[in-house]
C-alpha cells in the first residue's frame, strides 16, 4: 500500500466544501475519541468503548457516498460512523457520560449510541449483530419503493460469524439495496484476519455471494469514497449489495483493556505512518484545496466543539432510578 | 362441529392463516416471510394458498437462515414495516436467538426508547408427533425471561386468531408459539372482527375446589381432565393463560384464592420452567394464605423428547396426570382437615 | 449432464468385488428406504423421516472412499449414509419402529440414527446442524495424531445456514481432516437451489473459505468416488478441507408431508430417468462388471435382507416408560 | 488476605486459570479453546500465559465464531478429547445455543445413551461493568431449563477451582459461569488437588432466622447482607448454590424446614427466572409446612442491563435489597404472630 499513490490518482470530482467537510468529520472523530480516552483516564467515563482512531477515512469516505435518508448500521467501534453521519457531537458526549440527555438516555453508552433521526440504526456489541438488521432495513427500503440504501459497516472479525453469512446472503438472493462494507483493520481484537479467515480475498468472498466484492486502501478517504459511490449507486438502482473491503489499522487497543500483545510497536509506528487524516492533509495541500493554515483552523474549531460538548454533557443531569424501566416496551 | 348461525368453525391453522391475511389486507405493512411458507405452504399447511392472493413480495419464502429471517424483520420493523416472521421449528429460535433476544429484544431500551420494533416471530412448539429431541421442545420460558418481548401460546383457534391480530398491532417483539397438535383441533371463530387483547388470560372453565393453570395444549388436558374429576365430585377451574409475557397474574391469584388449590402444568420442561414464575407468584400473593396444599407443578420431565410414542407421551405431562394431580391435591387437604 | 458419459470416463481402478459392494449397497439404501415407506402407510412407523431415494450414488460414491475407521457426520435425511458407511440394516429398522434395541433404544427415531461403531457421527435434525461437529471431530482427530478423516454430509439448504459458514472457516484455518460433502438436490424441501443461494458456484464458495471446490455428478457412483478420494486423500495427507458438491435429485417429497407443489411431473420423470442405480447398472454391464441376471440376485437378496430386518424389528420390545430418563447423562 | 501456614490465596480468575492448568498437565486430552484466550489472554485475562506453557494447540485461538467453537468442542468430545470452550461473554452464548442445547445437550439421549460429550463451555456473566445490555445478561436459567447440561455458578475462588476440575472431569456438557465482579475477589485456595463436588450447595453462613438462597455474586451480597442483619439480631443463613443443575433440593429444603423464612436472590431476570424453580421446589416440599411467610424471591428487574451506573446498580438486586428482604419477612411473621 503507498501512501499517496491512491489519493492523488481518484482526482476527487468532489467541489472543495465537500473535501473541507471530510476533512472535518475525520477531524472530529479523532479529537471526539481523543477526549473520550481522556475523560475515562479520569473517571469521567465508564463502561466500555472501542476507538476508531486510524480508521476515520473508512467512515466519513464510505458516508460520504450516501444521501442523509440513507441507513447506516454500526458496530461495537461505531463513534465514526455516528459521527460520519451527522450525530450531534454534544449528545453522544452526554451518552457516554450516561446522561438523561445521551442519545440513549444513559440506557446504551458507547455500543449502542443510534440515532435515527440521522439514519444511525445503532451501534452494535455484538460482532456481526447489525448485519442482518442492515438486510432487513434494506428489505423494508425496497418494499417501500424508496431509493433509499443502507450502508452496514462490521469489521473482518464479524465475517466469521455466522449471522453474517446468513444476512449477505439474504440480500443477495433479494437484490436489496445495502452496501456491506468491512472495515479490515487487520486484526479482531487479538485475532489477526489472516488467522481468523481461511481466506481473506474479498473478490472471491463476494463472488461466493454472487455479488461484486472491491477493495479499498481505507485509509485513502477518497478511494473510500470513490468506491463506496459505486456501490451505493449500485444499490440504488436496484443492483442489488456489493461487498465493499476498506483496508485500515486501528492505532489503539481494541478496548482499554489491550496491551497490545498480538502485534509489534513496529508495526503500529509503521500504519501511524500512513495517517489517515495526516494523508489527506497532504493531498488537499497538494491540490491547493486547504493550506496548513486551514488545517490549524479546522482543528481548533473542532477542538472547541469538542470542549463544549464535554461542558454540555457535564451539566446534564443523570438518569432518574425511578424511571429504570422506562422504554423496554413501546 | 356445530355450523350455520353465524357459528363459523375453524382450525387453528386456519384461524391464523385468516388473521395473517386479514391483517395484510388491513395494513400494507404488514407481510409474512419464512422458510418454504409459500407454495408448499409452510411445514404445517398454516400459510397454504397465501401467497396466491398476495403474491411473493408479501409471502416470502426465504432461505434457510433463522438468524437472517429475525434480524431481517427486526430490521425491516425498526423502518415501519410490520414482519411476521416463521420460524418453521420453535427449536431454531436457538440459532436466531441473539437477533430476538440481544436484538430486537432490547433494541428499543438501549436507544432510550428511541425504535420501534414491531414484529411477529410465529413458530410452533411441543411433542406428540414423533419428531423427538430436536423438533418437539417447549422453549417457552426462555422467551418468558427476556425483557422487552411478549410471549402468547394460544389454545383455541378463536384465541390463535385474535391473539395474532394484536401481536401484529403491536409495537413490540410478540413471540407467537403455536402448537403443532392444536393446528386441526376445530373452534368458533367469528367471520367479524376482533382481537384478544395481550396479558388477559382466560377462565375456560369455572370450579370450586382446584385451579388448573395451563397454556397451549395443555389447556385442552385440563379441561378433559376436569370432566373426568367432575364424575368424582372435585370441581376444577381451568384457566387459560394465553398471554405469556405479560402475565395475567391477577386472574391467577384470584381464582386460587377462591379454590385454595392450585395445579400448575405446562409442557416446557418441569425444572427451572415458567411453571415456578407462577407457583412463586401465587405463593407471594395474597392467595399464600387460602392454600390448603401445596402448589403442584407437572412439567415435562428432564429429557429430551424422546421419539417412541410411548416414551414421548411419558415425558410431557397428560390428562391422566393432571387428574392425578388434582385427587392428590384433594386428599391432601382432606387429610389436614381442611376442605372449604 | 449426460446419462452415461462421466461413468464410461472414470474406467475404474476399483476391483469387482468393490464395484458389486458398491451397487449392493445402492441396493441396501433404495431398497430399505422402500420398505420404511412401506410400513409408514401401514401405520407401523410414525414420526417424521426423509427418504433418500435416487442420491443413493451419493453416499455410497463418497463412502466408498473412506477407510472403516473414518468418520462421517449425516443429516434428516440420513438413511443413505447410515447404511453405506456400514449400519445395520435390522437395527436401523428396530429404530424406526421406536424398539428398545433400535440405534438409539427408540429415542431417536429417523433424523438421530448414530452408529459410532461404524464412524457414524449421527444424524441431525437441524439442517447444518452437523457441520461444526465435523469440523469438532476433525479437530480431535489432528490433536490425536491419527490420520483419520471426517466426511461431513449436508445439503444444499445448509449452506444457508450460519453455522456451516463459521465451521467450514474454523476447519479451514486449522486445516482440518474434513470433507464438506453438500449433496445439493436442487432444493432446500421446496426452495430451489438457485433462490435459496445467491451464487451457486462451488468453486467461489470453496475459495471464499481458501480451500478447493469440487463438483461432481451426484448420481454417477463412480464420478463421486473419484471426487470423494481426492478430497479425501488431501484431508488424510495434511492438506485440510475441501468443498465438495455432489449435484443429485431427491426423487420424492421431502418428507411424508409433501405436496410437491414447488416442482413439476416433468422435472421428477427427467431425474428419474437419471435414477443412479439404472444407470450404474449400464455401465457395470457395459464393463463385463455384472450382468442381468447378477442384478436380480442382487435385488433378491437385498429385499430378502430387508424382510428379515423388518422381520427382526417387528419382534423386538418395545423401550419401557419406566426407563424414560436413561441415557440423559453419562 | 492472609498467607502462608498453607492458606494460599488466589484471585477467582487465577484460580481458574490454574484449575486449567492443571487439568490439561494431568490428561492429554483436555484443551482449551476460545477467541483471544491465547496472547491476549482472554477478555478478562483469565487464560493469561497458558499459552506459554502449553502452546496454541492447547490454548487455542479460534475464529469469532462462537457456534463454531460450541459445535467443535461437541464434537471432539465425542470422539474422546475434553475441550474447555471459552465464550467471551455469556450474551453470546444465544449465538451458539443450537449448538449446545440441540446437539450438545441432547446427543447422548438421543443417540440411545451410546456417546459421551465431556466438554465444558465457560463464560462469564453478569452486570455491574458498564458493558451495558449486550453484555450483561445472567442466562443460567435458560441452560438450567435443558436435561443433558450441569450449569455450575461458583461464588469463591476455591468452588471456581473445584468445580472447573470436576466440570473437566466429568463425562457431560457443563455450562460453567463466572461472574465479572468475581475474577478479582480473592480467597484461601489450597496448593493441593482438590475437586469440588458438582450438585453440592454449600452453607456459607449458619442461621436461625432467614434462609438467603444465592449464587454467583449474590453469595457474596448475601453474606454481607447478613453481617448487616446480624447486628439488628436477625440470624441469616446464606446458602450457595453453586450447582444449579443438578439442583442440591436439600440443602435449601432443610435449611426453610429450620427458618420457616426463605428468601430466593438471583441477578438473572426475576420474570421466569430460577428462583421460580426454588421457590416452587420449597414449597412442594416438606417445607411448606414451615413457612412463617411467603418466600420472597429477589431477581434482575423488567429491563434490559443499562449502562449508567445508577440505572446498573438499580436493576439487579444489591446488598441492600436482601436486607430489606430479610427484614420485610421477620416483620411480616412477626405480624402474624410467628416468631420461633
Ligand atoms: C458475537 C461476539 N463475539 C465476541 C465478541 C467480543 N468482541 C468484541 S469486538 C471483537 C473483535 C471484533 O473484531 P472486528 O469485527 O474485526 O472489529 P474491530 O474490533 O476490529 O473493529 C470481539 C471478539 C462480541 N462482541 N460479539
Ligand atoms: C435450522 C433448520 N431450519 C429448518 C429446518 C426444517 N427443514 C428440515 S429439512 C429442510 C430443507 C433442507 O434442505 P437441504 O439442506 O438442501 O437438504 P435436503 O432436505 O434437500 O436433503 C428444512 C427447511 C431444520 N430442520 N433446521
Ligand atoms: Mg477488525
Ligand atoms: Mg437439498
Amino acid at each position: 500500500m503507498s501512501n499517496m499513490t491512491s489519493l492523488s490518482a481518484t482526482r476527487a470530482t468532489l467541489p472543495r466544501e465537500r473535501l473541507v467537510h471530510m476533512y472535518r468529520q475525520m477531524r472530529r472523530i479523532r479529537h471526539f475519541e481523543e477526549a473520550v480516552d481522556r475523560l475515562f483516564q479520569q473517571g469521567l467515563i465508564w463502561g466500555t468503548f472501542h476507538l476508531y482512531i486510524g480508521q476515520e477515512a473508512s467512515a466519513v469516505g464510505a458516508v460520504e457516498a450516501l444521501r442523509p435518508d440513507d441507513y447506516i448500521t454500526s458496530t461495537h467501534r461505531g463513534h465514526g460512523h455516528c459521527i460520519a453521519k451527522g450525530a450531534s457531537i454534544p449528545l453522544m458526549m452526554a451518552e457516554l457520560r450516561g446522561k438523561e440527555t445521551g442519545y440513549c438516555r444513559g440506557r446504551g453508552g458507547s455500543m449502542h449510541i443510534a440515532d435515527l433521526d440521522t439514519g444511525n440504526l445503532g451501534a452494535n456489541g455484538i460482532v456481526g449483530g447489525g448485519v442482518p438488521i442492515a438486510a432487513g432495513a434494506a428489505l423494508a427500503i425496497k418494499k417501500k419503493g424508496t431509493d433509499q440504501v443502507v450502508m452496514c459497516f462490521f469489521g473482518d472479525g464479524a465475517m466469521q460469524q455466522g449471522a453474517f453469512h446468513e444476512a449477505v446472503n439474504f440480500a443477495s438472493v433479494f437484490k436489496l439495496p445495502v452496501v456491506f462494507l468491512c472495515e479490515n483493520n487487520q486484526y479482531a481484537m487479538s485475532m489477526p484476519v489472516e488467522k481468523g479467515l481461511g481466506s481473506n480475498d474479498i473478490a472471491a468472498r463476494a463472488a461466493s455471494y454472487g455479488i461484486p466484492g472491491v477493495s479499498a486502501d481505507g485509509n485513502d478517504v477518497l478511494a473510500v469514497y470513490e468506491a463506496a459511490k459505486e456501490a451505493v449507486e449500485r444499490a440504488r438502482n436496484g443492483g442489488g449489495p456489493t461487498l465493499l473491503e476498506t483496508r485500515t489499522y486501528r492505532l489503539r487497543g481494541h478496548s482499554k483493556s489491550d496491551a497490545n500483545r498480538y502485534r509489534t510497536r513496529e508495526e503500529i509506528e509503521e500504519w501511524r505512518r500512513r495517517c489517515p487524516i495526516e494523508r489527506f492533509e497532504r493531498w488537499l495541500e497538494a491540490q491547493g484545496v486547504m493550506a496548513a493554515a486551514d488545517f490549524e483552523a479546522v482543528k481548533a474549531e473542532v477542538l472547541r466543539e469538542i470542549e463544549d460538548a464535554i461542558a454540555f454533557a457535564e451539566g446534564q443531569p443523570d438518569p432518574d432510578p425511578a424511571q429504570l424501566a422506562d422504554g423496554v416496551y413501546a | 362441529m356445530r355450523n350455520g348461525e353465524g357459528m363459523r368453525e375453524l382450525t387453528y391453522a386456519q384461524a391464523i392463516r385468516e388473521a395473517l391475511a386479514e391483517e395484510m389486507r388491513r395494513d400494507d405493512s404488514v407481510f409474512i416471510m419464512g422458510e418454504d411458507i409459500g407454495v408448499y405452504g409452510g411445514a404445517f399447511g398454516v400459510t397454504l394458498d397465501l401467497v396466491h392472493e398476495f403474491g411473493p413480495d408479501k409471502v416470502m419464502d426465504t432461505p434457510l437462515s433463522e438468524a437472517a429471517i429475525i434480524g431481517a424483520a427486526t430490521g425491516a420493523a425498526v423502518l415501519g414495516m410490520r414482519p411476521v416472521a416463521e420460524v418453521q421449528f420453535s427449536d431454531f429460535l436457538t440459532i436466531g436467538a441473539d437477533q430476538l433476544v440481544n436484538q430486537a429484544a432490547k433494541m428499543r431500551y438501549m436507544f432510550g426508547g428511541k425504535a420501534k420494533v414491531p414484529m411477529v416471530v410465529r413458530t410452533p412448539l411441543g411433542s406428540g408427533t414423533g419428531a423427538a429431541a430436536q423438533h418437539s421442545q417447549s422453549l417457552e420460558t426462555w422467551f418468558m425471561h427476556i425483557p422487552g418481548l411478549k410471549v402468547l401460546a394460544p389454545a383455541t383457534p378463536y384465541d390463535a386468531k385474535g391473539l395474532l391480530k394484536s401481536a401484529i398491532r403491536d409495537d413490540n417483539p410478540v413471540v407467537f408459539f403455536e402448537h403443532k397438535l392444536l393446528y386441526r383441533t376445530k373452534g368458533h371463530v367469528p367471520a367479524e372482527e376482533y382481537t384478544v387483547p395481550i396479558g388477559k388470560a382466560a377462565v375456560r372453565r369455572e370450579g370450586r375446589d382446584v385451579t388448573v393453570i395451563a397454556s397451549s395444549v395443555m389447556v385442552l388436558r385440563s379441561l378433559a381432565a376436569a370432566e373426568t374429576l367432575a364424575a368424582e365430585g372435585i370441581d376444577v377451574e381451568v384457566i387459560d393463560l394465553r398471554s405469556l409475557r405479560p402475565l395475567d397474574t391477577e386472574t391467577i391469584v384470584n381464582s386460587v384464592v377462591e379454590t385454595g388449590r392450585a395445579v400448575v402444568v405446562h409442557e416446557a420442561n418441569r425444572f427451572a420452567g415458567f411453571g415456578g414464575e407462577i407457583a412463586a407468584t401465587i405463593v407471594e400473593s395474597e392467595a399464600f394464605d387460602f392454600l390448603d396444599a401445596p402448589i403442584v407443578r407437572l412439567g415435562g420431565k428432564d429429557v429430551p423428547i424422546p421419539y417412541n410414542p410411548v416414551l414421548e407421551r411419558a415425558a410431557v405431562p397428560q390428562e391422566e396426570d393432571i387428574v392425578a394431580a388434582c385427587r392428590r391435591l384433594m386428599q391432601e387437604s382432606r387429610r389436614s382437615g381442611v376442605r372449604r
